[in-house]
């Protein structure tokens, strides 16, 4: 059922198929977190800043 | 009634054209649709596939459309990692083209298996030699790319971007655009490379077999670089329709160029290399394993695999359009612009055609027969359903979303808002 | 607090991330998985315990062991038995397919009478009872010989007794179905003067030369003939195969010469005539064993010169001399007839010159050659008891006319029944029993059989299937497969040595079927004294262990005996020699080919049958293995393919896989054409064993049968059944 | 601790077509062996579920100089170099394998999902798709093999080289206390059916086996046979498969070569 | 990209932002969902979805084990084959079950619904293998001398039975002893080992 029973070995063909996809795929993944929580952050900064303000 | 969705500064037909449009469209969807559900449930008996045709329609659909959707990493790489800043007025769209052909493939390759409740051993029991295999990741790994491309677009609708949280998002996911850009040629280049890999390992199969670098056939680069190459000749030629469709001028001229251009060079390196492979193929690669060039064209007339394959793979949609390409002044002429990337999107899907059906066509064991093949209607129609999900979500995005930067410039609203 | 979108956004996305962290996506994404690999349509097979049951494949007269695998009470596969005389493991693929014969849904599931049109299920004993009462009409009616019965075998105790329940009924009637055994009998009987069947030792042959017999192709005993094949070739033997078209045996010959059909007998003829006038023949044999060589001599010798032969077969003189060089030169030379697989007995005069060939080079009764292997004389019944109907009802001539002055040689002539039923203006069989056979698809010239039988008041069928002949019947009476039941198999079709085999039910019955041998059993018992006073047995059981006597605890643990002590006797003419001549050899007509009816200018072609091992002729359809294993020039989808050479094809402006309309004198049907360089210029040729319109999906309607396009052709000298093909016309459909 | 018995074994064929005649018997055998299903329409051999399929080849000269031969097709079980057979590395879900042990390649039907890499990468065509439902005549399941599963729609099945029957061999053996195999104590279905003894089953690797005195391997040359009579089908693309053909006819051992190619037809 | 429009869409959506008041409730909204799906996921499904069944007969493997003389095998064997004969047959139990031998409900029940109607019991078998599943009993306990315990639990001392195996569960054993590791993709066991 999992793939560690079986299919799995660690040779140079895991290592740098994996590695490669597990790199690539942290990029995207921190790169959205970043965005994400910026965004939050902006948000939340940007609502003060509205309130200081007394904009509108 | 919804023009508190459409962009400002640009005008848009009726709801009423547009609820049409869609409707025949979504017509032509639900008709594939239809046949998917056909195929879900009776199998792949619905298709005209064989034991000896055991890719066919589809897994070329799938090739063509990866290829011809390469215009977003590439055009992604040039703005963003090479620095060509034109392009922006054009990523939004090569973006959109991208994600309408991935997920495309994503979902004929959901239809191909024999088995779409357990497709996903290919991730969880992945053997990891195989090109397919790399295929799958990549591909799955760079549409998520894709999306995290188009996210930004669909936030910078009117009426979303209202949301602040929303517009930050879309602020900081264009501001770190470039990273994942990067990320997506890097997932690019391996799965169209596994792509030209899936064939060129075949060497049970002479006629898409090639040698290589390392564990890595000619082929892996060659329909990496043709993908580079076609990619952006298939966003000129989307782009082109769009604006016949719309009667707009969307993009201005100088992109188109540029694009057209690097486009042209892509093209003609690539045949450079396409054709010595094909000469080391014919006259090094299968005469080793006993085959001449003339096997692996019919002898019969009027034979859909004849030697005229290769002429038109190569010279007609290869040669001709890097040249009308290359030549200013040539690709300068609207129509002979269209032509050309007409004629190198079509030299795309040939060599998709060649590698795919012609291998499978074009018998190895000297006692059988060529095998033939002609897709059912179930094949066919789940093959265009893809293409009215497309035509519809390009419509969507053109309609509600800025895709088009220089639009409201090149068409100004008359005593505009 | 307000329940807003937004909350309810909120809701969504924390179900959607609870849900993840809980077992339930995952679990299910692995239970789907699991389902598609245990889908409950997906037919999942029992365990259990693997046995094998030894016994005798009865689905065809080669009398092959075998091994019956079973997984606790299902019958899972049937294989060759290793270590028997005859097959030594290897199996054909009709016997391999027994089991699903077993398990066939055209299996008929209880006695069944026909109501209607319709068939209604009845009881074995109102069954029996009607057709008791209708048989003891007849009796009363002073017709005993109006009844008539119809078996692919008249040999072993099932056969026995049938004739015996006939016997003491009164009719002469018993009919086996026409065979090539038909005339090698006979051609023995003549010139040897043994009632024996004809056994062929192609295993020690060195030079095996075929007239068109389709040695690998069913001829014999398919399963010995195979593997003798290869034993022959082992030792350096070599074959030589004629035959107009390139059939399997033709192809896996180490010669094939083509000849025009029909003159076979006559190329034989021409053989003995250059072995003679060269002074080939064996002088030991023909001097020391043989009498009437002189008048052979002449016969051969007048119009068999090689060049007359080569203007009639086709066959350049040059080629038929350098043949008979090689034939007579042969240490063990070995000539064998009988086109095909021998379904059609075929001229007698064309076995008489094989079997001449044969004596001239001595190889008669001696390894290698032709072995007269006689009939196992184990059935010592007492003499039944006649009554005077009986005895009157058996002194009425045959129906078939087989024995009578018209036909004095033959024993059996089913080929003549449809002729007799249909001159005559009220039925002379007024009671058919069929017990495995199919003459409705197997004879020549269907139409007409289907007709004459029409004519018959009651038909009963013993057939566990529901074949053409069984679905024309008044009552079938179905009896078990050849894998439910005992039977007793006296010899091996072709095998040079006596071998006694038992068939042994692997499994107990599935369906409410019985033995044939019970059938007649209770059928003489419901008809009462005096037949059923020839029936003492309780049931078939009793009757074949009683019969089989010390033989049975042999033959249920081996499934066989041989007798190791057989070598071939003497002759038993008058002469004690092989005659070349005798009175009765006298008797028959000059030799002359038959020819193909049909007029040549409107049929220009020839329509020949040709058989393989994948498609079963006879009692039994084609199971559903064979179906799948036919070749794809042979039937696509429901079409039969005819194979024609290009140069037919050509001027007919037929290209591959084309349809074409092919017309007999007989008949029409809708065919397509194979194009091949196998087959001589002119020819058409076709399978035999498909246009089935009784059976299951996988075989009715599936191609034409033959014998709706050719027509029954009888042989002079003898009276068998000896056409070879017709005339025929083929255009673009 | 490997518990591997003893020596590795190669099993493989070699198949005398000078013997075999055509009769299809070893297909039969096999599908009743294998669990085979049969359908209404099996005239399109493409569509068809064969594991063992019997080719009739032509030397393609007209009549009356035409010869036919029958070669019978099982799974040519491939090893490639070092075991890397056309097909197995193709698979993206491990669904097929090649073992060292025996030679064996492996096509496990639960594990497969059907995308049909490996039928594209097959030369020889062996590898076939279940395209319908594996449905038997009413009753007939009745006569399913237990020891082989029924395979769903939906994925590629091929020959095992009857696996079960070595598991079934070993099992007997180790009843005996036995852990090596006696030659012909584990054998094929179809080499068991042949009437015509026209295939041999064994281990190549023990020059005590009739398939290795026969085949004579060269394990120099990729297993290409030193018998002037045996060849290998298209042996040129480095398949390097475990079945051997014998025939004395040229044109028939050419016609198993990648070179010969066969006129068109029309 | 940024232009002035999007400042005033940034503001105007601030203005709104203040209406709906604090996040408070999005939160508490967000746990409640989390929490309802984890409760469906981690109890309702698995109690509504799988169930479990009971035996056709409540059978104790401790009072027979008692009784016969050869322990396990005295009821499951090996045949001459080399298979392993697994649950036994009714034609084994009769040997002893011919009639009742207690006033035990379960076996008068067995006595009158099966033996005496000549059927087969449906007895579920927790280690029954898939039909995809090849597992030589013959390999396991002649070759490798594994115990039957080690697989089946202290099965014919008690009446509870020990949960089905997975493939996992093989292979962890399979992986430790090397069983036959001439995997070309795994360098492991192969497949056909164990499936075909």
């Amino acid at each position: 059922m999992f793939p560690f029973s079986f299919e799995w070995v660690w040779d140079m063909g895991h290592i740098v198929f994996h590695g490669g996809l597990w790199y690539a795929l942290s990029i995207l993944g921190m790169g959205m977190t970043y965005c994400i929580i910026k965004a939050v952050y902006d948000t939340v900064k940007s609502k003060d800043g509205g309130h200081g303000s007394g904009h509108h | 009634m919804d023009s508190a969705l459409i962009p400002n500064g640009v005008k848009r037909c009726s709801i009423g054209q547009f609820a049409v449009w869609i409707a025949i469209n979504g017509a032509i969807l639900l008709w594939g649709v239809w046949a998917l559900l056909l195929i879900y449930f009776k199998g792949l008996n619905q298709t005209n596939m064989t034991n000896a045709y055991g890719f066919a329609l589809w897994i070329w659909a799938d090739l063509a459309v990866i290829a011809l959707g390469g215009g977003a990493f590439f055009t992604g790489l040039l703005r963003y990692i090479i620095g060509k800043d034109e392009l922006k007025h054009i990523i939004n769209y090569a973006v959109l083209i991208g994600f309408v052909c991935y997920s495309s493939a994503l979902l004929i390759l959901a239809i191909d298996v024999g088995q779409p409740l357990r497709a996903w051993f290919i991730f969880w029991h992945a053997n990891v030699h195989s090109m397919l295999t790399e295929v799958a990741f990549c591909l799955t790994c760079y549409f998520g790319v894709l999306t995290i491309e188009y996210i930004p677009l669909i936030l910078e609708n009117r009426q979303l971007n209202r949301v602040p949280f929303f517009h930050h998002l879309a602020h900081n996911m264009h501001h770190i655009m470039a990273l994942f850009a990067a990320t997506g040629a890097f997932l690019s280049f391996f799965h169209q490379g596994s792509l030209g890999g899936v064939t060129g390992v075949l060497y049970g199969r002479p006629f898409g077999f090639r040698t290589g670098l390392l564990v890595w056939p000619w082929t892996f680069f060659l329909y990496t670089w043709s993908a580079a190459a076609c990619g952006p000749c298939f966003t000129i030629f989307i782009t082109r329709i769009t604006e016949m469709a719309t009667g707009k001028k969307l993009v201005k001229d100088n992109v188109i160029d540029l694009l057209a251009k690097i486009a042209g060079w892509m093209l003609a390196t690539y045949m450079v290399a396409k054709i010595i492979d094909t000469w080391y193929w014919a006259a090094v690669t299968a005469p080793s394993m006993g085959f001449t060039l003339m096997d692996f064209y019919s002898n019969n007339p009027g034979s859909a695999y004849g030697i005229w394959i290769l002429i038109a793979e190569i010279l007609v949609c290869g040669v001709l359009p890097a040249v009308l390409l290359l030549m200013p002044s040539l690709r300068r002429n609207p129509s002979v612009l269209f032509a050309a990337v007409t004629l190198a999107v079509l030299g795309a899907c040939l060599n998709r055609w060649v590698m795919v059906l012609q291998m499978q066509a074009a018998p190895v064991l000297s006692f059988e027969p060529w095998f033939t093949y002609f897709p059912s209607w179930q094949e066919v129609a789940t093959t265009i359903l893809p293409v009215a999900y497309g035509v519809i979500l390009i419509s969507l995005s053109y309609r509600y979303l800025p895709i088009f930067p220089q639009e409201p410039e090149l068409n100004p609203i008359e005593g505009g808002k | 607090m307000k329940i807003d979108r937004r909350s309810f956004l909120a809701f969504v996305i924390g179900g959607a991330a609870g849900s993840t962290l809980s077992p339930l996506p995952w679990k299910l994404t692995d239970d789907i998985s699991i389902w598609t690999q245990n889908w409950p349509w997906t037919p999942v097979p029992p365990r259990g315990e693997r046995t094998f049951v030894t016994s005798t494949c009865t689905l065809c007269p080669g009398g092959c062991g075998i091994s019956v695998c079973k997984v606790d009470d299902r019958v899972i596969k049937v294989e060759g038995l290793k270590g028997h005389p005859v097959n030594d493991g290897g199996i054909c693929p009709l016997g391999l397919s027994a089991a699903q014969l077993l398990y066939s849904s055209t299996r008929v599931p209880g006695p069944l009478k026909k109501v209607a049109g319709g068939w209604q299920e009845v009881s074995w004993s109102s069954a029996l009872g009607d057709i008791a009462f209708q048989l003891s009409e007849l009796r009363a009616k002073a017709m005993p010989e109006s009844v008539a019965w119809i078996s692919e075998s008249d040999r072993g105790t099932t056969a026995e007794l049938c004739k015996r329940l006939l016997t003491v009924f009164g009719s002469p009637n018993y009919i086996r179905t026409p065979s090539l055994q038909d005339t090698l009998e006979t051609a023995l009987y003549l010139t040897q003067g043994q009632r024996a069947m004809a056994g062929f030792d192609l295993e020690q042959a060195d030079f095996v030369l075929s007239f068109g017999a389709g040695l690998i192709e069913g001829w014999g005993s398919p399963g010995h003939m195979l593997r003798a094949r290869s034993a022959m070739r082992a030792h350096g033997g070599r074959i030589t195969h004629i035959d107009p078209r390139l059939s399997k045996t033709a192809a896996k010959a180490d010669r094939w010469i083509p000849i025009q059909p029909g003159t076979e007998g006559a190329l034989a003829l021409g053989l003995a005539h250059v072995i003679i006038r060269e002074g080939l023949f064996r002088k030991e044999f023909v001097d020391g064993r043989t009498a009437g060589f002189e008048a052979f001599k002449q016969l051969a010798g007048e119009g068999f010169a090689p060049e007359a032969v080569a203007k009639l077969t086709g066959i350049d003189a040059k080629t038929i001399v350098g043949l008979a060089q090689s034939f007579a030169g042969a240490k063990k030379p070995l000539a064998v007839c009988g086109r095909g697989s021998g379904r059609v007995p075929g001229g007698l005069q064309e076995a008489l010159a094989v079997h001449y060939l044969n004596a001239l080079v001595g190889s008669i009764n001696r390894p290698g050659g032709v072995i007269a292997v006689p009939e196992p004389e184990y059935i010592n019944w007492p003499e039944p008891e006649m009554d005077a109907t009986a005895s009157k009802g058996m002194q009425q001539p045959r129906l078939d006319g087989a024995g009578s002055s018209e036909a004095p040689l033959a024993r059996y002539l089913l080929n003549r029944l449809p002729k007799a039923l249909a001159s005559a203006s009220a039925s002379p069989v007024q009671a058919l029993f069929v017990s495995g056979a199919n003459p409705v698809h197997g004879l020549a010239g269907t139409a007409a059989v289907a007709q004459a039988f029409r004519k018959i008041p009651l038909i009963v069928s013993l057939s566990p299937f529901m074949d053409e002949t069984a679905a024309m019947a008044h009552y079938i009476l179905p009896t078990h497969t050849s894998l439910e039941r005992y039977e007793d198999v006296p010899s091996a079709l072709g095998f040079p040595r006596p071998v006694l085999g038992l068939s042994k039910p692997a499994i107990k019955p599935l369906l409410n079927t019985k033995h044939a041998g019970d059938v007649v059993i209770e059928l003489a018992r419901a008809l009462r004294s005096p037949v059923a006073g020839a029936f003492p047995w309780a049931d078939y059981e009793g009757c074949l262990k009683q019969t089989l006597g010390g033989s049975w605890a042999a033959l249920t643990k081996a499934g066989f005996v041989v007798d190791a002590k057989f070598s071939p006797s003497g002759f038993e003419t008058a002469s004690k020699k092989f005659e070349f001549k005798n009175s009765e050899l006298a008797k028959l007509p000059a030799f002359a080919a038959a020819a193909a009816p049909g007029d040549e200018r409107s049929f220009p072609l020839l329509l020949v049958p040709y058989d393989t091992l994948r498609l079963a002729v006879g009692a039994v359809g084609s199971p559903p293995f064979l179906m799948k294993t036919l070749e794809e020039t042979v039937l696509q989808q429901d079409d039969v393919l005819v194979e024609i050479n290009p140069s037919t094809a050509g001027g007919l402006g037929l290209v591959e896989g084309a349809a074409a309309m092919l017309s007999t004198p007989q008949g029409r049907a809708r065919v397509r054409v194979h194009i091949t360089d196998g087959i001589m210029p002119g020819l058409v040729a076709m399978p035999r064993g498909l246009g089935h319109t009784a059976h299951d999906k996988f075989l009715a309607g599936k191609g034409v049968n033959i014998n709706d396009l050719i027509a029954p052709v009888e042989d002079p000298a003898s009276g068998f059944e000896a056409g070879w093909g017709i005339r025929a016309k083929l255009a673009k459909a | 601790m490997d518990q591997h018995n003893g020596s590795n074994k190669k099993f493989g064929m070699v198949i005398d077509l000078d013997k075999c005649t055509g009769c299809g018997a070893c297909m039969v055998a096999c599908m009743a062996e294998n669990n085979v299903p049969v359908r209404e329409d099996e005239t399109n051999k493409m569509l068809s579920l064969h594991w063992m399929r019997v080719y009739r080849l032509t030397n393609g000269k007209p009549f009356p100089q035409s010869e036919e031969c029958f070669l019978p097709r099982p799974c040519q079980h491939c090893e490639g170099h070092h075991g890397h057979s056309p097909c197995v590395s193709v698979c993206p879900a491990t669904a097929t394998d090649y073992d060292m042990h025996t030679g064996i390649v492996s096509q496990i039907p639960t594990r497969c999902f059907g995308c049909r890499y490996c039928m594209a990468a097959c030369p020889y065509h062996v590898r076939q798709f279940n395209w319908w439902d594996p449905v038997w005549p009413d009753g007939m399941e009745r006569m399913l093999n237990p020891n082989v599963s029924v395979r769903m729609r939906g994925i590629v099945e091929k020959c095992s080289f009857c696996y079960h029957r070595y598991q079934i061999a070993k099992d007997k053996a180790y009843a005996e206390g036995r852990r090596e195999l006696q030659e012909g104590e584990y054998q094929t279905a179809c080499t068991q059916a042949c009437p015509a003894g026209a295939i041999l089953f064994g281990d190549l690797n023990n020059p005590k086996h009739a398939v290795a005195r026969i085949a004579q391997p060269d394990p120099a040359r990729e297993g290409k046979s030193r018998n002037p009579n045996a060849f290998r089908l298209l042996e040129r693309l480095g398949t390097n498969p475990k079945i051997y053909y014998l025939s004395t006819r040229e044109w028939v051992r050419k016609a198993g070569d990648t070179e010969v190619r066969k006129p068109e037809k029309a | 990209m940024e232009n002035p429009k999007a400042n005033i869409t940034s503001t105007a959506a601030g203005q709104h932002e203040k209406k709906d008041g604090a996040g408070g409730p999005i939160i508490l909204f967000f746990i409640l969902g989390l929490a309802a799906s984890l409760v469906v996921g981690w109890v309702f499904v698995p109690e509504t979805f799988y169930y479990t069944k009971e035996q056709p007969i409540d059978f104790s493997h401790a009072v027979h084990n008692e009784l016969v003389d050869n322990g396990c095998q005295s009821c499951h064997f090996f045949r001459a084959d080399g298979s392993y004969s697994g649950s036994p047959r009714l034609a084994q139990c009769i040997e002893c079950h011919q009639e009742a031998n207690s006033d035990d409900p379960n076996e008068i029940r067995f006595v009158e619904e099966y033996v005496k109607k000549g059927r087969e019991v449906p007895w579920l078998v927790y280690s029954r293998q898939p039909a995809c599943v090849f597992f030589s009993h013959a390999a396991h306990v002649k070759m490798a001398a594994i115990d039957c315990v080690t697989c089946h639990g202290p099965i014919g001392e008690s009446d509870s039975l020990r949960p089905y195996m997975k493939m996992d569960d093989c292979a962890e054993c399979h992986a430790q002893a090397k069983v036959s590791a001439g995997s070309v993709q795994t360098q492991k066991d192969g497949c056909l080992v164990c499936h075909h």
